[in-house]
């Protein structure tokens, strides 16, 4: 792990065999957040497989698993208050679910259907998932603004990938950041792949961390798959953002163990070795193992845990597949604030077409 | 460029009185509408490159620092996309950002933002999160300005469902319509013709009334022939209208104004009862504004069109460094000419 | 998306002996025409995202990289403005850059580079500097992709003079035109249907004779009306065709090809022919190339039109998400529905 | 001065009192360098004065002056090989002199004649001056990139100014020339200002030089007001580039003694006083003095120098004026290879057009 010059010195607490590296932290003594962790990361583990075998079954679009990177989306939904803004990219599912957003939202969302981003309660300020990559960095330096220039003490708090720090988007309102002191921060997840494309060739700097000094603010890398680790590095950066202290980059270093989406096939580029070395440093046995050696888990609860999982994400499963498609309508109606004489015009036809389609379907022609 | 803002008349400032009367050129009407847009809703923020001390390069922001704060009127690191995006995320805090490009020409790096953002933020939540935010830019030739300076690119935000696209032709509707798309809670593409920012003077009442953003507007009626525009050419086209009447032809001319979504139903009740149309526009051809205007004539206007319609416009090239652009600008006479030909057509 | 390379076939690796012919589909078609030109003219590379060892996420580039080498087929970081950006720094020094955006959904950022340098520096620099680049990209919905990857913003580039935008429709046309876009002196924003990269396969003679992009492609001769179109909805309109003659209605289909600049002869001679015209495209209306198109039939058709144009497009909204998109895209009723209307116009 | 992390340590070879800082570099006893170095400034100084007399006299467009930025310009000049291509922004008067671009083609150019783009010898395959900020250079990476590709011994030397560091177009690109270590000089005029935004409003990163760590090269500041400091370090950058070793940021610090162009009045932005403290570090000034001390400069040199320039300059002036307008026929002549139909219908319209506008002028109505 390396560093780029930040007073910020915890890049792990707890090591690929699930060992602490003292000192720990006070707030690690809290084992219900350790929990909490470890049931957002199983919970999201079985979810993403959930989602990967209906779109198999051709019941969901293609999808972007988080799997091997949930430690980041866990410890950052963790970590974050309630009047923070969170601004995902797409692989944010663990921190999405942890601000109360409806894992039936998710699958609705990858399902092709515009509620999909309807979040309500914690999430309702939460920018949804950001497909044009890196654009949502920019979005959080807006809304950090906001927030400055009200004299709020709310930051942002934007993830974007590896790939996604080649782009204008990311440097630019870093640098605005800087300049303007931005309640935001940053998270990286380098988890080492932009769909095939490798890390070093996306960049030639030795750690996407050392790019915070292109803007002036402060920068550093921790071990993506400690999720103690990230929560740690989260919590420093969000209590500098309350204080007006600034924004912060931080690099979790992790690995993408699933293809980029269900379209992508990583066979094609990256070799079983490279896979089989990251599975020994993925973050869920890891912090199993922490919490067994502390006498916090035992196979008992693993199984009701695994139970209990699979309970809710057939609930959310059942509850999505009986949503019916969105009103054709509803096209028309969220375009503007109030829709323009052309647009009622089409609404029309839109839904008389929608009547048409469905009667055909019924009448299998 | 040196003129300095209005913002010291002491009415304005001390917001109490009978709003006052300004005789202002177009540009220090949508000076006067920033300010009294800010001085009504401290939601109203402005931001872009030089807006800040130096009021802009055309003084459009000037005054606004010294009288909000630099809090409310930000000087941005020199980036366009940077620009739109970070408006993109204001608007959304229920900001309204008003973000000054400091010409149409550099834009081109904010399309992102604003096609896969603005436009569609509110669709996409359905409805959770909305845009409320204006982009204001000086468009077009005329003003013997360096390249890159002078663009007509209008058609491409034109085309964009889920924005608006509003081009004034006078202080009065500069101040009118500026107001309106700084309320209009979804995303505003100001066009700002520069060759008028400083062509004409006009009264106008700071009574902070907006006008409509979902009407073109008929500034001169008649009966003979339809000539369809907006921005700077509204100019020419009200001269040609006067050519055209000592030739006892008698012109309609429609500034258009919104450009998205379009005003159909006045252009066409104009059209029916003129049967005659001509579209003048400083853009080339391909895709654009006439175009859709035109196709419009085409589905709806077969019945009544007495002639076929004519197209005045820039040629389907980039408009040329200044020595040349008088050449590439539709003038009184290409306007008259074509209006003659539909009065002749048989 | 796994279908492997055809570069395996040694008739093309030699490319001695006799061309050989292939039946592919269009995304094959597409690579085939790259490997031939980069087997032709060593100035030819192909840049982009994941286009190397991954082949494309399409494949469109499947074993270029093997067979060219990665100085001449180049994985980029991940940067649109970037990729458009450097095509023309290499095209202004004589190599001949092949760009594949991921989607056009992503082509935004690099608006700038298109519109301001690609589309310039030949008139800019008076011939001194030209830009013989080729972007290619995916377009169009119907393929259950997520949001951004169902673009049809042609119209944003077919509005820009000094580039040119071609679309095909076919394996065949594919290659041929592909091939004349890569030759071609100018730029080319090549748009790729991505709902026709494996539907129907077609066999090609892979002789490296490219296609005209001067010239529309009359798919189907006709009298009664004609059915303008391009890219994915070529197929909707030869099906409608195909179903009004059942209803004894000959229709003619023409697929326009390029978009920029238009063959504006052949369409009109259509038309004038039929007296009725029909434009199919997936995009919504506004300042689109079906407006364009319409508007020179409201120019040049008046006298030959037996009824209004009808255009059938997309909904002025962006394309929902995919679970709602059939109800956006036009279909063959809609089409025939509107063809009917022109015929029953009296 | 501050530095990055760099081999390079020459920042200063000549102080603001025009006093040599030891040691010098062997080529700095090749004098008649030293004097062309001299009569370009000087030349250019003169040059620019003469450029905005004819715009406030209603005989030029809008002008941007180089005034006291013309040791940048001349450095990179002096040291680029006829077999490297020069990518400038607009403020890059020297550079283009010393490629062989006349005097009076820049006038054509800032004149409003796209014929000024048209440059021949030396700057043939030189870049025209490019408006939209930082978009040059991306085309340079690209240009360096076909240098790479063909495995040409030739680097692409870009400019921009300190607010164009802001843009995407200056990460993405210098990224870039990491990666595939483009042969690639990348010199920033940070002269201070971006129109009325102060440098400290564009970037909270210390040094625009340490921008360079984002993309994994290596960055430096030199003083952009000693010519010789500049040159010698672009000569360290072009034979890094030409062996192979890839691409540099130079940061070259001076300062905008002028408006930001003929159309800015800068009075409104900033005051007297730093202005007039900028004077006492201009460049020009300060060489003289140091060929004064070497007894390689006097007043008759002096005074024959500026004649000498006087007369080019006014040469050029000439020249210029007496330019007929580019006939309009080449609007359409140049968009593409081959003119398309409907343009060459347009192209006669433009013909009867133009000729009715000549006649308009002449019968003055
Ligand atoms: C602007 C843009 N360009 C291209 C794409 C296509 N695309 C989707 S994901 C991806 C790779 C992103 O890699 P990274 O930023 O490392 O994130 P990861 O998927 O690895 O988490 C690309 C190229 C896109 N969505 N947006
Ligand atoms: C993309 C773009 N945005 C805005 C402008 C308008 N503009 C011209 S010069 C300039 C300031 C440039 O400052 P800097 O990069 O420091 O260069 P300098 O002029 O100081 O040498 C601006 C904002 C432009 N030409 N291009
Ligand atoms: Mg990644
Ligand atoms: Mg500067």
């Amino acid at each position: 792990m390396l560093y780029t010059q930040t007073p910020y010195q915890q890049h792990r607490f707890i090591d690929p065999d699930g060992n602490a590296t003292n000192p720990l932290p006070a707030w690690m003594n809290d084992t219900s957040l350790l929990l909490r962790f470890y049931r957002t990361m199983t919970l999201l583990r079985l979810f993403d497989k959930r989602v990967v075998a209906l779109q198999r079954t051709g019941q969901m679009g293609t999808y972007a698993s988080c799997l091997g990177q949930e430690a980041i989306g866990t410890a950052i939904g963790c970590a974050l208050q309630p009047q923070d803004v969170f601004v995902p990219y797409y692989r944010d599912q663990a921190t999405q679910y942890l601000r109360g957003v409806e894992l039936n939202r998710m699958l609705q969302y990858w399902g092709g259907d515009e509620w999909g981003n309807h979040f309500t309660g914690g999430a309702a300020q939460d920018f949804p998932n950001c497909v044009p990559i890196a654009t949502q960095i920019t979005h959080a330096a807006g809304i950090a603004s906001a927030f400055k220039i009200r004299g709020e003490k709310r930051a942002a708090l934007v993830t974007c990938g590896d790939g996604a720090t080649s782009r204008g988007d990311f440097y630019e309102p870093m640098n605005l950041a800087g300049v303007w002191q931005l309640p935001m921060v940053l998270v990286v997840n380098n988890n080492q792949w932009a769909i095939s494309v490798p890390r070093p060739l996306q960049t030639s700097a030795v750690t996407i961390a050392q790019k915070a000094m292109a803007a002036g603010i402060e920068g550093f890398q921790v071990d993506g798959n400690d999720v103690c680790a990230v929560h740690d590095a989260v919590l420093y950066a969000l209590k500098k953002a309350h204080s007006g202290k600034g924004a912060t980059l931080i690099e979790a270093v992790t690995y993408r163990l699933c293809d980029h989406t269900t379209a992508d096939d990583a066979t094609r580029y990256r070799d079983h070795q490279e896979v089989n070395a990251a599975w020994t440093l993925e973050p869920v046995k890891r912090l199993q193992t922490f919490l067994h050696q502390r006498g916090l888990w035992d196979e008992a609860k693993e199984q009701s845990l695994v139970a209990e999982c699979q309970a809710e994400i057939e609930q959310a499963v059942k509850t999505y597949q009986a949503l019916p498609p969105t009103p054709v309508d509803e096209l028309f109606d969220y375009l503007y604030d109030t829709t323009p004489p052309h647009l009622i015009v089409q609404r029309e036809r839109a839904k008389q077409k929608s009547a048409r389609l469905a009667g055909g379907k019924r009448h299998g022609h | 460029m040196g003129t300095n803002s209005i913002l010291n008349d002491s009415s304005l400032t001390t917001g109490q009185n009978e709003p006052a009367t300004h005789v202002v050129t177009l540009v220090e009407a949508v000076n006067l509408a920033m300010a009294r847009a800010m001085q009504n809703d401290a939601n109203v923020v402005v931001l872009g490159e030089d807006v800040g001390t130096n009021g802009g390069v055309f003084r459009a922001t000037s005054g606004l620092k010294e009288r909000f704060g630099c809090r409310r009127v930000m000087d941005t690191p020199l980036a366009e996309s940077l620009i739109a995006g970070i408006s993109v995320g204001m608007a959304a805090q229920g900001l309204k950002p008003v973000a000054e490009i400091q010409f149409l020409g550099f834009i081109y790096a904010a399309v992102e933002h604003i096609v896969s953002h603005a436009a569609r933020l509110r669709n996409r939540t359905r409805g959770r999160l909305h845009c409320p935010m204006v982009i204001r830019t000086p468009m077009g030739g005329g003003i013997h300005a360096p390249e890159h300076h002078c663009e007509s690119t209008e058609a491409m935000f034109a085309q964009i469902p889920g924005i608006r696209v509003v081009v004034p032709s006078s202080p009065a509707r500069a101040y009118g319509l500026l107001l309106s798309a700084i309320e209009d809670p979804d995303p505003v593409i100001f066009l700002e013709p520069s060759r008028l920012y400083r062509m004409v003077k006009q009264e106008i009442r700071d009574d902070g009334v907006g006008l409509p953003l979902d009407t073109c507007f008929t500034l001169r009626p008649g009966k003979d022939v339809t000539l369809i525009t907006w921005g700077a050419c509204v100019h020419e086209c009200l001269q040609a209208a006067r050519e055209l009447e000592k030739r006892k032809v008698s012109a309609e001319v429609i500034d258009v104004a919104s450009l998205n979504p379009i005003d159909y139903d006045t252009l066409l009740a104009s059209v029916e009862k003129t049967g005659r149309c001509v579209i003048v526009q400083e853009a080339p051809r391909p895709c654009s504004v006439g175009s859709e205007i035109a196709s419009v004539m085409a589905e709806k206007g077969l019945l009544f069109l007495k002639a076929p319609v004519e197209r005045v416009t820039g040629y389907d090239t980039p408009i040329p460094y200044f020595r040349n652009e008088q050449v590439y600008l539709p003038d009184v006479h290409d306007i008259v000419t074509a209006a003659v030909r539909t009065l002749e057509f048989a």
